[in-house]
């Protein structure tokens, strides 16, 4: 898989469908992110790194496994830039690289237990393996 | 279709009313908003001013879509021409449809003129579709075509 | 064969940087009917009019070409430069080859291939024009403002200052608008009153201006010069000659649940009440869904204690027919609601306020008698944080607000943090914003000074959430300087709504037929050179009606439309527009299909003897009255038999037109 | 009324009880929630890039084998998915395309079903007041929280379920059933519970800010749509605690058809 | 039928006799079996020649105009689809109601050689829009002629618009522009024709290529929109038998779907849909969309 900052910041664009452009950098994501203080890169710093190219960096840092998906971002972003859709695609893209699962099959499993929804489960699957 | 001649460049008339969409071209142009130079503009005072003789004569001639724009819905300068043009127009393009015209080539777009972008961004929609037609044959007089 | 010249301007290098202007004259020079080509570098200058004089007159010209800017730009020019070169100033076609061409194109050769079939359809079309003469309408010399805030007061007064007659229709029971609900102004921190209330009294007092408040309009027809407007005056309830405006029946009056409007609804009033202390007309008015007298027939008192015998339960509202020269609209502004923007919990949250609603908090007139208690307990806030920007310049698909930004509330945040930092300096206050604009004369020295002198603190961020825990309001946003996401346990936050026309503005604009952009902004008839005029002739913008503005771009752009207004109040007669409907007679059936889509009734019918070769009877005609029409062409299109024709824009003229972009 | 039912796979198993009380009370309520043949689990989560077709997959044949035109959810997160899966479905032409190729099916699924949640059903189709005379039980005096979540707003535009930022259909369901809505600021966000099996001290700290908030605004019991929800607001619970139920229990409880 | 035309004969003869009409304006037999053509009466010895019967076709309310201009009334002979055009013409002020004494005549149905004309497979109505008397018979009033008259539009509108362009290449290629359907046209009633006015543009004389019939009838079709009453007999008198009908009726259609049911010659309003609108009506995309579905 290729690597370069052209290509990664395309292909995050692209499967994100998002426009870091229409951004007015007001910070309202991060304002209203539920786990900020958990991650390193917050909801804005996602939009603006990933105009600037720095793909690698986020791939590489625990935030998108800190995202908890809420789109509390999405829905209150007065620009209409959905933050919380690059995180995913950051992380997607992450999982797409060779060797890069966050966890194996049997470590999901492994999580199972009398009360665990499969949901969350099947859930974790996703987001953590390819 | 188009393939047959890979250097063919559409003719596009667009009737624009004076207080609207003319300005709203204008305003298109004053902001630097690109489109397709096929895209040529007649000035009339109101959409309700284009007579369905001045459509059909324009495909006559050789024009491979022709679109028409005027004030919004209630915005009309003379409060009540766009809501005629919108009947006339509607009933034109059906029969137009209706006899097997790619009823594509013809369209009716609203745009204030405050709507530079949205004025730009219709041409340049309009003139893809024609390019995704083709030329008109349907209904073109073969002696204005030149070779 | 007439003889046409041709025009090509260089507009500098707007319109020569992507069209070869020679070429364009070059070509124009093989096309029928034209006699002279030629190029120059600004057509519109004293010099490029001269060229086409002189040109005019060697070559016996009787019709010319421009090819320059845009026809709404510079075709009275040109018209003015034919006419005084003894040309018919009809016998003046444009061709857009800048907004139109040059402006949109990159390619040169294609702008130039383009520059050339825009002027050849101006000379296929030129050789089908006709001389044109403009008939002359008279002026009714009196102004209508529609709206009575600052915007319409200020209009008025320097229009009646003129001389002229005006009437200000307002639709509230008393004149002053937004301003008047204002407690302080900045930069300078004047008391909004103090500086508006004179000049409420000052149009009172002019006898050229007439006040006809609680009254909307509901119908205009005519045209420049020449308008009729109907006004339904709302049945006040109260004689506005006989009432004294004493107040005394504001004790008596056993209805308190009216809703006070001028305190932003935040306390009660009676259903018999006078807006506020300095209102103008200073009469009474009664509201007829709090009035119990009016809902059950049962009361009265206010009539009891009236001495002046002003109470009257039985009137009507009252239909008024005037007319009009000039219409200046000036329709003013209303904060939006920011319940549906519901994280920052205003639906729900009594102190969670919009900074409109803190004016009044702060005002002497106010609900807390000036002192700062926020409503839900009436305590004094020691904490208080003010959003900015809350639905403004918002992205259009979100629906969360405008795209525009509000322009004024980066200036009346800093004003309403420094006041409060000032009169209770015990009370800390952060202000979250994404942007501090102020560009405007001691606008920016007025944020650094909330800042540096009063200690306000700023912090760059949005905030994501406002959350009421026990009596706090906990506001969380983000910090983006520190980077950090931050929590402020708030006693009072204020929210910097955005603004938007008053929700009269579109019904109005309609009505005049004066375009209106997305935002029911009004359009100004351009942008940078004519921002006081609607496109429509005869109207004209005054204030937040035309777009976000403060008090004192209001005033200027108030007295701005005054000066149009008297410009044209002082004329006594228009030139009338000469491109108007003809019928040819010979042709026309008389099937009066044509008079019903007329919008201005310019079309009657007439038995009359028509005559032409082989014809002489008496016919059904239709007969357009050239001073009503104005030029739309409905009933060209309506009229079967092509009789029906629009002088300026033939069925020929368009065909020519056509013929040449198409072959 | 028939309508095409999909449980999702949490319903059947963690949270059966949910299903029960669902199937229940639509028997009082004259609906017929007719299962559909052969589902397979929804997907879970939504995927947040636009090029992932396979774990749509299962989404879409939900959707083409809806016979009733309507399809029902209980869960909130099969809902979610269904109904993203559906809006792109019809907006979406390069998703068709592959989703098709993949599937080879007879006849494409032609984007004509709408997905509806149960509350949606209850509010839409029957109404509140139609509900509130079936009330044999009113739940006079509870002071019930709705805990709406994420997964049933958001992203507002697709699902168009309610205002995401204002939502007050489960409120008025409540109040409904006889019990008194308690409104808290913390109903409309994210409890955690993606982060819950990996970061137990982040869902901990989500759980906590919500049950915070609804404890200071008064609420006594909390109500829920989300096998998630559920799961986190009760085993990550700290500092405050509240029982939480699904909102078909409670549906059960006051129309009587709790027990047997 | 028989009996209605010797009590229309009648009644016609004493009109004239007793001055209250001055000629009679009605059908005479002409060389063929079914070729019954217009025609005017000033007397009773004329009158012997007068029929009416199953051949009597032909909508005589376009004679009107000329008639309408002579000394004296009218009398003049309509079957009830006639009466809406006539009455359309007095919508648009072109005849005077005062100069024409109306017989509304009962119609069972009319023919030619062919059989049964088109416009009465699918009668509109046996209701008079407008008349002095009525002459009819018990039979005259059942309905005929039930076929769905939108029939051939709505199998038209089924086809794809490269075979709807076949179709109509294929009838209007063969126009020899003889205008017949011009002039018997009721609706089309222009003193001069905007394909007969040099100065309009548009003049042509007879078809040069493929386009000018294409524009001819369009044109037609567009300016008798909202006008025409449907009284076919544009298509009847066609001597190359383009079904013309359907134009007129394909914009009926739509016009009756978009702006509401109009009938043209029926009820007192002068106005046509197409010189009306409402702030709601569809916009012109709607043929776009609709044929996609």
């Amino acid at each position: 898989m290729e690597n370069s900052v052209k290509f990664l910041t395309e292909t995050v664009l692209r499967i994100s469908g998002v426009d870091p452009r229409k951004c007015m950098k007001c910070g309202k994501c991060s304002g209203t992110c539920p786990n900020y203080d958990a991650m390193e890169y917050h909801p804005h710093q996602f939009v603006s790194m990933v105009e600037k190219g720095q793909i690698e960096k986020l791939m590489n840092s625990d935030s998108i496994y800190l995202c908890l998906g809420c789109m509390a971002c999405v829905e209150r972003c007065p620009r209409n830039v959905a933050p919380g859709k690059l995180v995913g695609a950051v992380a997607q893209l992450k999982l797409r690289q060779q060797d890069m699962n966050r966890k194996g099959g049997n470590d999901v499993a492994a999580f199972a237990d009398e009360i665990v929804p499969q949901q969350l489960l099947m859930a974790a699957m996703r987001k953590y393996r390819k | 279709m188009s393939v047959n001649n890979p250097n063919w460049k559409p003719k596009i008339v667009a009737f624009c009313c004076n207080w609207c969409s003319y300005a709203g071209a204008d305003l298109a142009g004053s902001g630097r908003m690109n489109y397709p130079a096929d895209v040529k503009i007649i000035r009339v005072p109101c959409s309700c001013r284009v007579n369905p003789l001045f459509i059909l004569r324009a495909f006559e001639r050789g024009a491979d879509g022709v679109i028409i724009c005027g004030c919004h819905p209630g915005d009309c300068h003379y409060t009540s021409g766009n809501y005629y043009a919108r009947r006339r127009l509607t009933m034109l393009f059906s029969l137009l449809d209706y006899l097997g015209i790619e009823r594509d080539r013809t369209r009716v777009e609203w745009v204030s003129a405050a709507e530079g972008a949205k004025f730009a961004k219709t041409m340049n929609e309009f003139v893809e579709t024609i390019y995704s037609l083709g030329e008109n044959r349907k209904l073109s007089d073969i002696r204005c075509k030149k070779s | 064969m007439q003889k046409i010249g041709v025009f090509v301007c260089w507009c500098g290098s707007n319109i020569a940087g992507t069209v070869d202007v020679e070429a364009v004259a070059e070509a124009m020079k093989t096309v029928p009917g034209v006699v002279f080509s030629t190029h120059y570098q600004y057509m519109c200058s004293a010099a490029g009019q001269k060229l086409i004089a002189d040109a005019i007159h060697e070559h016996h010209l009787d019709g010319i070409v421009v090819a320059s800017c845009s026809p709404r730009m510079h075709e009275n020019t040109f018209r003015k430069t034919a006419e005084a070169a003894g040309l018919n100033p009809y016998m003046v076609e444009i061709a857009n080859i800048r907004e139109q061409c040059s402006w949109i194109h990159k390619d040169k050769e294609e702008g130039t291939a383009k520059a050339i079939v825009l002027a050849k359809a101006a000379v296929a079309k030129l050789l089908h024009n006709k001389p044109l003469t403009a008939g002359t309408s008279a002026v009714t010399k009196r102004c209508l403002v529609i709206g009575g805030g600052i915007a319409g007061i200020q209009t008025a007064l320097d229009v009646a200052d003129a001389g002229y007659e005006v009437d200000i229709v307002e639709q509230r029971p008393t004149i002053g608008g937004r301003m008047a609900q204002l407690d302080k102004t900045f930069p300078t921190l004047d008391c909004s009153a103090c500086i508006l209330t004179p000049k409420m009294v000052e149009a009172a007092q002019n006898e050229k201006i007439n006040i006809i408040s609680y009254a909307k309009v509901e119908k205009v027809d005519g045209f420049v010069g020449n308008f009729r407007a109907t006004i339904r005056k709302k049945a006040r309830c109260v004689d506005e000659t006989k009432c004294t405006g004493c107040s005394l029946y504001m004790n008596k009056c056993p209805s308190k649940k009216g809703k006070d409007e001028f305190n932003m609804e935040m306390n009660n009033r009676p259903a018999i009440y006078i807006p506020f202390a300095q209102a103008i007309p200073n009469v009474a008015v009664i509201d007829p869904e709090q009035c119990v007298k009016l809902k059950t027939g049962k009361c009265g008192l206010c009539q009891k204690v009236c001495t002046a015998g002003a109470i009257d339960y039985t009137q009507q509202d009252e239909l008024m027919e005037r007319e009009y020269g000039a219409i200046v609209v000036a329709t003013g502004f209303k904060p939006i609601d920011p319940s549906p923007l519901n994280e920052y919990g205003y639906a729900e949250n009594a102190d969670v306020i919009t900074s409109l609603e803190l004016e009044r908090l702060m005002n002497a007139a106010g609900p807390t008698k000036g002192t700062l208690l926020r409503p839900s307990d009436l305590k004094h806030p020691h904490e208080i944080v003010f959003i900015q920007c809350v639905g403004s310049r918002c992205d259009e698909n979100t629906k969360r607000g405008k795209p525009y930004c509000s322009k004024i509330c980066c200036m009346y945040t800093a004003k309403h943090a420094m006041l409060i930092r000032d009169k209770y300096p015990d009370t800390k206050v952060h202000v979250f914003y994404i942007d501090v604009r102020t560009p405007g004369k001691n606008f920016d020295e007025f944020y650094r000074r909330a800042v540096e002198q009063y200690g306000v603190d700023y912090i760059k961020g949005m905030v994501g959430k406002v959350a009421r825990e026990g009596d706090k309001l906990m506001v969380r946003g983000s910090d983006l300087i520190s980077n950090q996401q931050v929590e402020i346990a708030a006693d009072l936050v204020v929210l910097a709504t955005a603004i938007e026309p008053d929700p009269s503005a579109r019904s109005i604009g309609t009505m005049l037929t004066a375009s209106m952009d997305t935002n029911d902004f009004f359009t100004e008839a351009h942008a940078k050179l004519r921002p006081v005029e609607s496109p429509t002739a005869g109207i004209f913008l005054s204030g937040v009606a035309q777009g976000p503005k403060d008090v004192p771009e209001t005033v200027a752009q108030a007295s701005a439309a005054a000066a149009k207004v008297i410009g044209l109040l002082a004329k006594d007669h228009l030139v009338t527009n000469p491109c108007v409907a003809g019928s040819d007679e010979l042709l026309c059936n008389g099937c009066s299909q044509c008079e019903k889509v007329c919008p201005y009734g310019a079309i009657t019918y007439v038995d009359k003897e028509v005559r032409g070769p082989g014809v002489r009877e008496v016919r059904r005609v239709a007969q357009v009255n050239p001073a009503v029409c104005q030029g739309c062409g409905a009933c060209t299109v309506t009229c079967p038999s092509g009789a029906m024709d629009l002088k300026g824009f033939t069925n020929q003229q368009i065909m020519a037109e056509v013929d040449a972009i198409c072959l | 009324m028939i309508y095409s039912y999909y449980p999702g796979c949490t319903l059947k198993d963690r949270a059966k009880q949910m299903d029960i009380y669902a199937r229940k009370c639509a028997d009082v309520l004259g609906i017929a929630l007719k299962e559909l043949p052969e589902w397979q689990c929804c997907g879970a989560v939504y995927p947040a890039a636009s090029d992932e077709i396979a774990p749509r997959l299962s989404a879409v044949r939900a959707l083409m084998n809806t016979e009733e035109g309507k399809l029902v959810t209980m869960c909130s997160a099969c809902h979610h998915v269904l109904k993203r899966t559906n809006f792109d479905w019809n907006r979406d032409e390069n998703f068709r395309q592959k989703a098709n190729n993949y599937m080879k099916p007879e006849t494409p699924y032609d984007g004509s079903v709408e997905v509806i949640h149960f509350l949606e059903l209850l509010r839409d189709e029957i109404g509140f007041d139609a509900l509130k005379e079936k009330v044999v039980n009113p739940l006079t005096g509870r002071k019930i929280g709705a805990f709406y979540g994420c997964l049933l707003l958001r992203p507002g535009k697709v699902l168009a379920f309610d205002d995401p930022e204002n939502p007050s259909i489960i409120e008025d369901f409540i109040r409904a059933l006889g019990a008194e809505p308690v409104r808290y600021p913390y109903r409309n966000e994210c409890c955690g519970a993606y982060v819950a099996l990996e970061n137990k001290a982040c869902a901990e700290m989500q759980v906590e800010r919500a049950l915070n908030s609804a404890v200071a605004a008064g609420c006594e019991e909390l109500i829920t749509a989300c096998p998630l929800c559920m799961y986190n607001l009760v085993e990550n619970a700290t500092a405050h605690k509240l029982p939480v139920s699904y909102f078909t229990e409670l549906l059960a409880e006051a129309l009587g058809v709790k027990e047997g | 039928m028989q009996e209605i035309m010797n009590r229309m004969k009648a009644r016609a003869i004493a009109l004239l006799a007793d001055g209250t009409v001055s000629r009679v304006m009605g059908w005479e037999k002409g060389e063929g079996e079914y070729d019954w053509s217009p025609a005017l009466f000033e007397n009773a010895e004329e009158m012997e020649a007068f029929v009416y019967g199953d051949y009597a076709g032909a909508n005589l309310s376009k004679y009107c105009l000329k008639l309408g201009k002579l000394e004296g009334k009218t009398l003049v002979i309509l079957k009830p689809c006639d009466t809406l055009s006539f009455k359309q013409l007095i919508h648009e002020h072109r005849l005077e109601r005062e100069k024409f004494y109306i017989i509304g005549a009962g119609c069972t149905g009319m023919k030619d050689e062919k059989g049964a004309l088109l416009k009465c497979n699918a009668c509109k109505s046996k209701e008079f829009a407008i008349y002095d008397e009525i002459i009819d018979s018990e039979e005259s009033r059942k309905p005929t002629g039930v076929m769905d008259r939108m029939a051939g539009v709505a199998d038209l509108e089924q086809m794809t618009a490269q075979e709807r362009y076949d179709f109509w290449q294929g009838e209007l290629s063969r126009c020899i522009r003889c205008n017949a359907c011009r002039n018997v046209c009721p609706a089309c009633t222009c003193i001069k024709c905007v394909f007969d006015n040099p100065a309009s543009g548009v003049q042509s004389k007879a078809p040069v290529t493929s386009f000018e019939e294409n524009m001819f009838h369009i044109i037609r079709a567009y300016h008798v929109a909202g006008r025409c009453t449907d009284c076919g007999e544009c298509s009847r008198v066609c001597p190359q038998n383009i079904p013309l009908h359907l134009l007129n009726r394909k914009l009926i259609k739509d016009m009756n779907e978009l702006y509401g049911e109009y009938q043209a010659g029926e009820g007192d309003e002068e106005r046509t849909p197409l010189t009306s609108y409402t702030k709601e009506d569809a916009e012109p995309g709607i043929v776009h969309e609709r044929g996609r579905a």
